[in-house]
């Protein structure tokens, strides 16, 4: 670049000029240059401005005098609430606006959690419930399975411990429960189209809840005796009681829906059939087969599939396992099931093995956590070779250490070591991955189905390749969680709709966007207050547990609850709440809050902000997980009395043109800055 | 310099004290008993540590801890001395005479600690006035004007 | 009695024009440091802050009159007008226009130089009533500042009264031809650097130095007395200002009556602003540097200069 | 003639002391024969307070440290805390680290070298090296919206990402200011009043400087080729490619001028700094709220606008540190004013405060 050309060069010392000559009459020509450059400063445009006319323009980061948008007890948040085809345009709009709460961004159904705890600390359980059950259409369920992604994006990580979401959702339905019946009545049926759902699994259920609300008929169909899907044959009964399932379900038939249970499409009503019936068609039929590995001995007595077991083992409470040792290969969640499931139904030692690391294995840390409680044993590291057998009869299991899971990019490349052990097992269990059987279900209709036996479908439409026939739930997304499923109920109704509506199924559709939150150590909690702390949930003794299906998990009772709802923050709600976390990080302790904390009157009492001891650091705004703090424009901070300068509630709340700061209450004085609109 | 040459210079010059040599956060440091501490840092200016970063103190209850930083422009080091002051005879031979840079360091330490630097030209309190009672950085220090901050965090 | 009355008259006269002048003076000073400094000045009371002063002058007057305890206080209170006396006087020798001065006295030129020194006397005076260290300081400064540089201004000006063979200032006016300015442009320089350094201007500000005395020899001073010494500085830049103007550049030349007039307050202006441009360019010197360079630079200089007019005045 | 010493008190409130210190002055006529500075004046006990506030609240008291350089403290701190956490700084944030370190260097020096030409009554000069500093001023303000006390580098990172078009305005800055700086050069450093002025006065050897732990361009106006960005390199410094300006004579001149030199070459550094620059986190990953170091003590030193800037953080383990020490340059700098002032003149001796430039929010603390 020629600038760098440019660039005078540093001189060998400074202490010469170029060029310097002495005496008498360089000094005066170093005078008269001294003149040529004032007369040349003086003939360019002065760089300050003309005040009144070109106006100081303030930076938008300016820190200024904080003022609150909005308080606890006079101003409402917003529920996110919508119709499933608009809810994802109104999830982008807000994340665009940067007002999209962690906890809803980072749930695959976009579950208002915030919501749910502004009106259960409001005393409003019944709202809170049928709120969250418009896009988690099973909150009582999800409210005790749920991998709770919402918990882990939670701002309150960063604070001290995460808003307790799932148990809330599992007291609100409990509190739901006792009047339900007075809940729920069947939608009007305003369209004249009936759409047919295969399979009654959490994915198909929330398509059926949109659909019924948007007018339609739903008719679903389901293979087992009792619907649910994969929650009622794959869940242990230990985490999930399935009258909590079959209750929730039943008010969705309430609401309308055609349910026919012990009806297996394919075998005993062909599809096609009931693609002719009806307009539309979605297979929401979940995976029903477990994968195995393709490892010598697989074949032997006492290899079983995941599924098998946890089936057998929930509707049984028997899977042949009885004091025997039994050897589960995964470290996923589903092997974690297998596992405790296990030790429930007598087995006499368990030990899980996966490839991973004890730090890289996929299931939940929490899930893993009780089930070494409850004396699971986890061998890490450690990848399947052969199956040992004796007679055609299982005996253990020789397995390869392993060095690394992942490549460099991230994939799964597995780098196995040269090291060998064995392991004695009776019972091996393969819980690995599931994978689709739908052969006979497609049999006689033009559906396409990949050469490995999946079927083909869109992954954002939920299209197949026959038209009016959807698909949403793991036969799209692969094994998953169970609101990831829900989500995708969620986006293959608002495809039907809009296909029964004749409109362009994308077109002006909103993906839903997927926001990335910022990964919180856990929070150092000495030092912190009770009142501050989560709400634990209470646990049933692990050696007790470990014998039998009783819910492991005890639930909130109601005071726990509206404790733990009211520490929610209403992160981005741009209402104050009285969290206290600006006066805590105020290095001059310049902010006073106070709040009281009464369900139903919930409301802030006080907040200081006393102007003589602010540093303007803007570490408070900085931390506000409402954003309701923030700076204004203000700059011209000249007060004609001291006391003037601490800021009460009243003046915080007032509309940041023009601070009592001006002397002229809520007028700018002439040529002051205006605070940009967005600001104001 | 690197820290391992660092500290096979000083042990060849201080064996006993070798054990004492830690190296923690990237610095060396080397504790060394109070008596000895002026003619430790005398040889240490002779091996090259030609400035005197800073000269420090902290309160560690029954004892103060001196802390003197030392840099080097030859040796491209930096390394700590640490010595332990006991707080009822708060007592330590100055090293103004080493490094004039001691002078107003090692009256600061005077003033908010109140440890006396035996053989300084001139020890009067530098950054408070010189009446005030007490030596603020103390963690015994009382004055009721001190506010409380809040318990919580 | 006439002629007393007016004396007064143009006693009156004289003070009026010094003190607006130096209302103006402040002003334009103020856009002119402004627009060296990439400011724009004074720019919110009229066009172009022209009326700042106007806002200025009534602040000053209601400020309150504050006197030390320990100052001397007839000498604190009174130093001030005795220093503005002086610089007040000395207009009423300049010749305005052809044969018009206000006081056409015969030895003007000598009126003209010294009675403004009395202001060093008073300065003194005014340093010493406020038992103050830096005025203190800054008062002696001052002394041995405008005492030497009494001698090179004087040097500077022995020339034109060489060739004008007068001491009359009017007739110094009507002596005056073109090229005089080439043969004296080293008096000129000699005369406006002595001239800046006489009335305590930057270059030559170290009795007031900011940096160092604060305020110098008015420290304490506040108010109207304050602007009493601030007047009498623009007072003595405008005085000296048309004084060169009148003399060394041939006061309304090239024209006559009142279009001279007019010329002659133009050139001054532009002289002023001279003086003020050179206050805002260059860095103060040292007392010593200062004083060495008067005693080894410009007093060998003026005599250079008196030499050559003396050389060339018999062939004239 | 009997004359006696005439004992003059300059400041604390004075104009040229560049803030609030004392100058207990003797005066035999207009010439210095002692002169002993009384600090503390702005002492606020920020070492004691520091040990009352978390480690995220300290970073704002670092700024009212060297209120003309609030980057350097905030850095130094930053520096001392990750390195007794353990905390791993993303690379962008080292780099924006850089980019306003150096941008500070040059509104600190602008400042320097602005006061050493008020001292000397060269008020213009002032202003021309306000100007500039008043640009980068606005740089700041547009990245964290403060203009002095900037709160900007934080432990594990900075606050703030780079707004849109900062990059833009910050090269339109580095492209002007070496010729900005040439001029002032010209209009100031080679005047020959400003010369007389500055040349051999408060001259301070090599030797003297070391002893004395001058550090900074104070040092190396005397020669003392240490500049710890080169000599103890930190930070990304290692990757930039800048000289370090020398003075020889160690008088005002060279001290001040010094200065000037320094900020082209910071425009240097800014300018492979920019290149350099990726996108990329700017904030550790994992932080938590309240930092509670490992019981231990480190210390980490940069090289500020005024000297080797270190900051000795000691931790017991509690989510507030156990002790604060800032060793500051200014503190060191001003202690060697009696060695080098006495036997000058008056006028001379508040040039050789200013061309030591001490803030006296560091110096006091």
């Amino acid at each position: 670049m020629a600038v760098r050309d440019e660039r005078p060069k540093t001189p060998e010392t400074v202490s010469e000029l170029p060029g310097e000559k002495q005496g008498l009459i360089a000094g005066a020509m170093s005078i008269v240059k001294g003149f040529s450059i004032t007369v040349k400063a003086a003939a360019t445009r002065p760089s300050t401005v003309k005040y009144p006319k070109e106006r100081v323009t303030i930076s938008p980061r300016w820190r200024g005098p904080l003022a609150l948008r909005g308080v606890l007890g006079r101003d409402e948040i917003p529920l996110l609430r919508g119709p499933s085809y608009a809810y994802n345009e109104l999830i982008d709009d807000l994340y665009k606006k940067d007002r999209l709460p962690p906890c809803v961004g980072n749930c695959p159904a976009n579950v208002d959690a915030r919501g749910q705890a502004y009106l259960i600390a409001d005393n409003r359980v019944v709202e809170a419930y049928e709120l969250v059950r418009d896009r988690n259409i099973l909150p009582g369920v999800l409210g005790r399975i749920c991998h709770h992604p919402c918990e882990s994006a939670c701002k309150r990580n960063f604070y001290d411990e995460p808003i307790a979401i799932r148990p809330l959702h599992r007291f609100a339905f409990e509190e739901y429960r006792k009047i339900r019946h007075e809940r729920i009545s069947p939608f009007p049926r305003t369209q004249g189209k009936s759409v047919c759902i295969v399979g009654s699994g959490p994915s198909g259920l929330a398509a059926a809840y949109d659909l019924l609300k948007l007018g339609y008929r739903v008719v679903m169909y389901e293979r087992e005796r009792k619907p649910g899907g994969a929650l009622n044959t794959g869940v242990p009964a230990y985490r999930l009681p399935r009258e909590v399932l079959y209750e929730e379900i039943d008010d969705i038939v309430g609401l309308g829906l055609e349910l026919n249970t012990g009806v297996e499409v394919g075998k005993d009503v062909p599809l096609a059939k009931l693609m002719r019936e009806h307009d539309a068609v979605l297979l929401a039929v979940g995976l029903q087969q477990s994968r195995l590995l393709p490892i010598p001995g697989t074949d032997a007595e006492g290899v079983v599939g995941a599924l098998e077991f946890l089936w057998s083992a929930n509707f049984k409470h028997e899977a042949g396992v009885r004091g025997k040792r039994v050897l589960v290969i995964g470290g996923g969640n589903v092997a974690v099931d297998v596992a405790r499931c296990a030790l429930r139904v007598g087995a006499s030692e368990v030990k899980l093995a996966c490839l991973e690391s004890e730090s890289e294995m996929p299931c939940h840390p929490w899930e893993i956590a009780e089930a070494l409680d409850e004396g699971v044993t986890a061998l890490c590291s450690l990848g399947p070779e052969e199956v040992l057998t004796k007679h055609n009869q299982v005996v253990g299991m020789r397995m390869r250490s392993c060095l690394s899971v992942f490549d460099e990019t991230g994939r799964f490349a597995p780098k196995f070591g040269e090291e060998t052990t064995d392991v004695a097992a009776d019972v091996i269990v393969f819980a690995i991955g599931q994978a689709p059987k739908i052969d006979q279900l497609v049999a006689g209709t033009e559906l396409l189905v990949s050469g490995r036996g999946q079927l083909v479908v869109d992954g954002t439409l939920f299209t197949t390749s026959v038209d009016g026939v959807f698909a949403c739930g793991e036969i799209v997304t692969g094994p998953g969680s169970a609101i990831g499923s829900i989500a995708t109920g969620h986006e293959a109704a608002t495809s039907i709709h809009r296909y029964l509506q004749g409109l362009p199924l994308d077109g002006d559709r909103v993906a839903r966007p997927v926001p990335v939150y910022p990964k919180h150590a856990p929070a150092d909690t000495r030092g912190i207050e009770s009142s501050r702390r989560r709400a634990v949930m209470p646990m049933a003794d692990p050696s007790e547990r470990a014998t039998d299906f009783r819910q492991v998990e005890l639930g909130l009772t109601r005071q726990e609850a509206m404790a733990e709802a009211m520490r929610c923050l209403r992160c981005e709600s741009e209402v104050c709440v009285g969290c206290t976390f600006c006066a805590r990080t105020c290095p001059d302790y310049a902010i006073a809050v106070e709040r009281v904390d009464e369900a139903g009157a919930r409301c802030l009492t006080r907040y200081d902000l006393d102007l003589t001891k602010c540093c303007f650091c803007g570490l408070c705004a900085e931390q506000c997980p409402t954003k309701a703090l923030h700076h204004t424009g203000q700059y011209e901070l000249s007060f004609w009395h001291r006391d003037l300068m601490v800021f009460d509630k009243g003046e915080m709340l007032r509309p940041p043109i023009g601070t009592r700061a001006t002397g002229r209450d809520g007028i700018s004085p002439p040529g002051c800055p205006v605070p940009r609109k967005e600001e104001a | 310099m690197r820290i391992e040459e660092l500290r096979e210079r000083v042990c060849a010059m201080y064996p006993d004290l070798c054990p004492l040599f830690s190296i923690e956060f990237g610095d060396g440091t080397i504790a060394v008993p109070l008596e000895r501490i002026h003619s430790a840092l005398a040889d240490l200016k002779d091996m090259g540590f030609d400035r005197l970063g800073m000269v420090t103190a902290v309160d560690r209850g029954e004892d103060f801890e001196l802390v003197y930083r030392l840099q080097s422009r030859t040796l491209r080091a930096g390394m700590f001395v640490k010595t332990m002051v006991p707080r009822s005879d708060p007592k330590i031979p100055s090293v103004c005479d080493l490094w004039p840079a001691a002078n107003w360091q090692e009256r600061e330490v005077y003033d908010l600690f109140g440890v006396v630097f035996e053989g300084h030209p001139d020890l009067r309190r530098i950054l408070l006035p010189d009446d005030w009672v007490g030596h603020p950085l103390r963690k015994d220090y009382q004055d009721e004007r001190i506010i409380r901050r809040p318990d919580y965090i | 009695m006439t002629s007393f009355l007016l004396g007064a008259l143009w006693g009156v006269v004289g003070v009026v024009v010094i003190a607006g002048g130096a209302v103006i003076g402040v002003w334009w000073e103020r856009k002119v440091a402004g627009r060296i400094q990439l400011r724009y000045g004074p720019q919110q009371i009229g066009p172009a802050g022209s009326l700042q002063m106007l806002a200025d002058v009534p602040k000053l007057l209601f400020k309150e009159d504050v006197v030390p305890s320990g100052a001397d206080k007839p000498l604190f209170k009174y130093a001030p007008l005795v220093v503005f006396a002086p610089v007040a006087a000395a207009i009423a020798v300049i010749p305005f226009a052809k044969g018009w001065a206000m006081f056409d006295t015969a030895v003007g030129v000598l009126f003209f130089l010294a009675v403004p020194s009395i202001e060093v006397v008073a300065i003194l005076v005014a340093a010493w009533a406020q038992r103050n260290t830096y005025s203190a300081l800054g008062g002696l400064r001052a002394a041995s500042q405008m005492i030497a540089y009494e001698v090179p201004r004087a040097l500077s000006v022995a020339p034109l009264v060489l060739l004008a063979g007068s001491l009359r200032p009017t007739d110094l006016v009507a002596a005056w031809r073109w090229w005089w300015v080439p043969l004296l442009a080293l008096a000129f320089l000699i005369y406006l650097i002595s001239s800046i350094a006489e009335m305590n201007r930057g270059p030559f500000d170290l009795p007031e130095a900011e940096s160092e005395l604060v305020a110098g020899y008015f420290a304490d001073y506040s108010g109207m007395r304050w602007a009493i010494f601030m007047m009498a500085e623009y007072g003595a830049i405008i005085t000296t200002s048309l004084f060169a103007a009148a003399t060394f550049l041939g006061a309304g030349w090239p024209f006559d009556g009142a279009l001279g007039v007019v010329a002659l307050i133009v050139k001054a202006a532009a002289l002023v602003t001279l003086v003020m441009w050179t206050k805002w360019t260059l860095p103060r010197i040292r007392q010593d540097q200062l004083l060495r360079f008067c005693w080894t630079v410009l007093v060998p200089a003026a005599l250079v200069q008196l030499a050559i007019v003396g050389v060339v005045l018999p062939w004239l | 003639m009997a004359t006696e010493e005439l004992t003059l008190n300059i400041g604390p409130s004075h104009p040229s002391t560049h803030g609030v210190c004392r100058l207990v002055v003797r005066l035999d006529g207009e010439i210095v024969t002692h002169v002993e500075p009384v600090i503390g004046h702005l002492h606020r006990g920020i070492e004691k307070i520091a040990e009352n506030r978390t480690y995220l609240q300290v970073v704002p008291l670092t700024d009212r440290l060297d209120y003309v350089g609030s980057m350097y403290a905030n850095w130094a701190y930053c520096r001392a805390v990750e390195r007794l956490a353990g905390i791993r700084v993303p690379e962008r944030a080292e780099y924006i680290r850089v980019i306003v370190c150096e941008l500070q260097r040059i509104a600190s020096h602008m400042m320097g070298i602005g006061s050493s030409a008020a001292d000397t009554g060269a008020t213009s000069a002032f202003l021309y090296a306000f100007d500039q500093r008043e640009k980068v001023i606005d740089l700041f303000e547009a990245l964290c919206g403060a203009r002095l006390t900037y709160n900007y580098v934080r432990p594990g990172g900075v606050a703030f990402e780079l707004p849109d078009g900062w990059i833009e305005q910050c090269r339109a800055f580095i492209e002007q200011h070496p010729s900005a700086m040439l001029t002032i050069d010209e209009f100031f450093f080679g005047n020959a009043i400003a010369r007389v002025r500055l040349k051999g006065i408060g001259v301070l050897d090599a030797d003297t400087a070391v002893a004395w732990g001058v550090s900074g361009p104070a040092a190396r106006g005397s020669g003392v080729d240490w500049d710890l960005r080169r000599d103890d390199p930190y930070s990304v410094y290692p990757r930039f490619d800048f000289d370090v300006p020398l003075g020889s004579n160690g008088d005002c001149f060279d001290r001040a001028r010094i200065r000037l030199w320094e900020c082209i070459e910071s425009c240097r550094i800014i300018e492979q700094a920019l290149d350099q620059i990726e996108p990329g986190p700017i904030m550790a990953e994992g932080l938590p709220r309240l930092l509670a170091p490992r019981p231990g003590d480190a210390y980490d030193h940069i090289e500020s606008a005024r000297g080797s800037l270190g900051v000795y953080v000691v931790s017991d383990g509690s989510p507030r540190p156990y002790r604060m020490k800032v060793r500051s340059p200014a503190f060191c700098n001003l202690a060697v004013l009696p060695e080098i002032a006495v036997g000058y003149t008056l006028s001379d001796l508040l040039v050789i405060l200013g061309s030591l430039d001490p803030v006296f929010g560091e110096v006091d603390r």
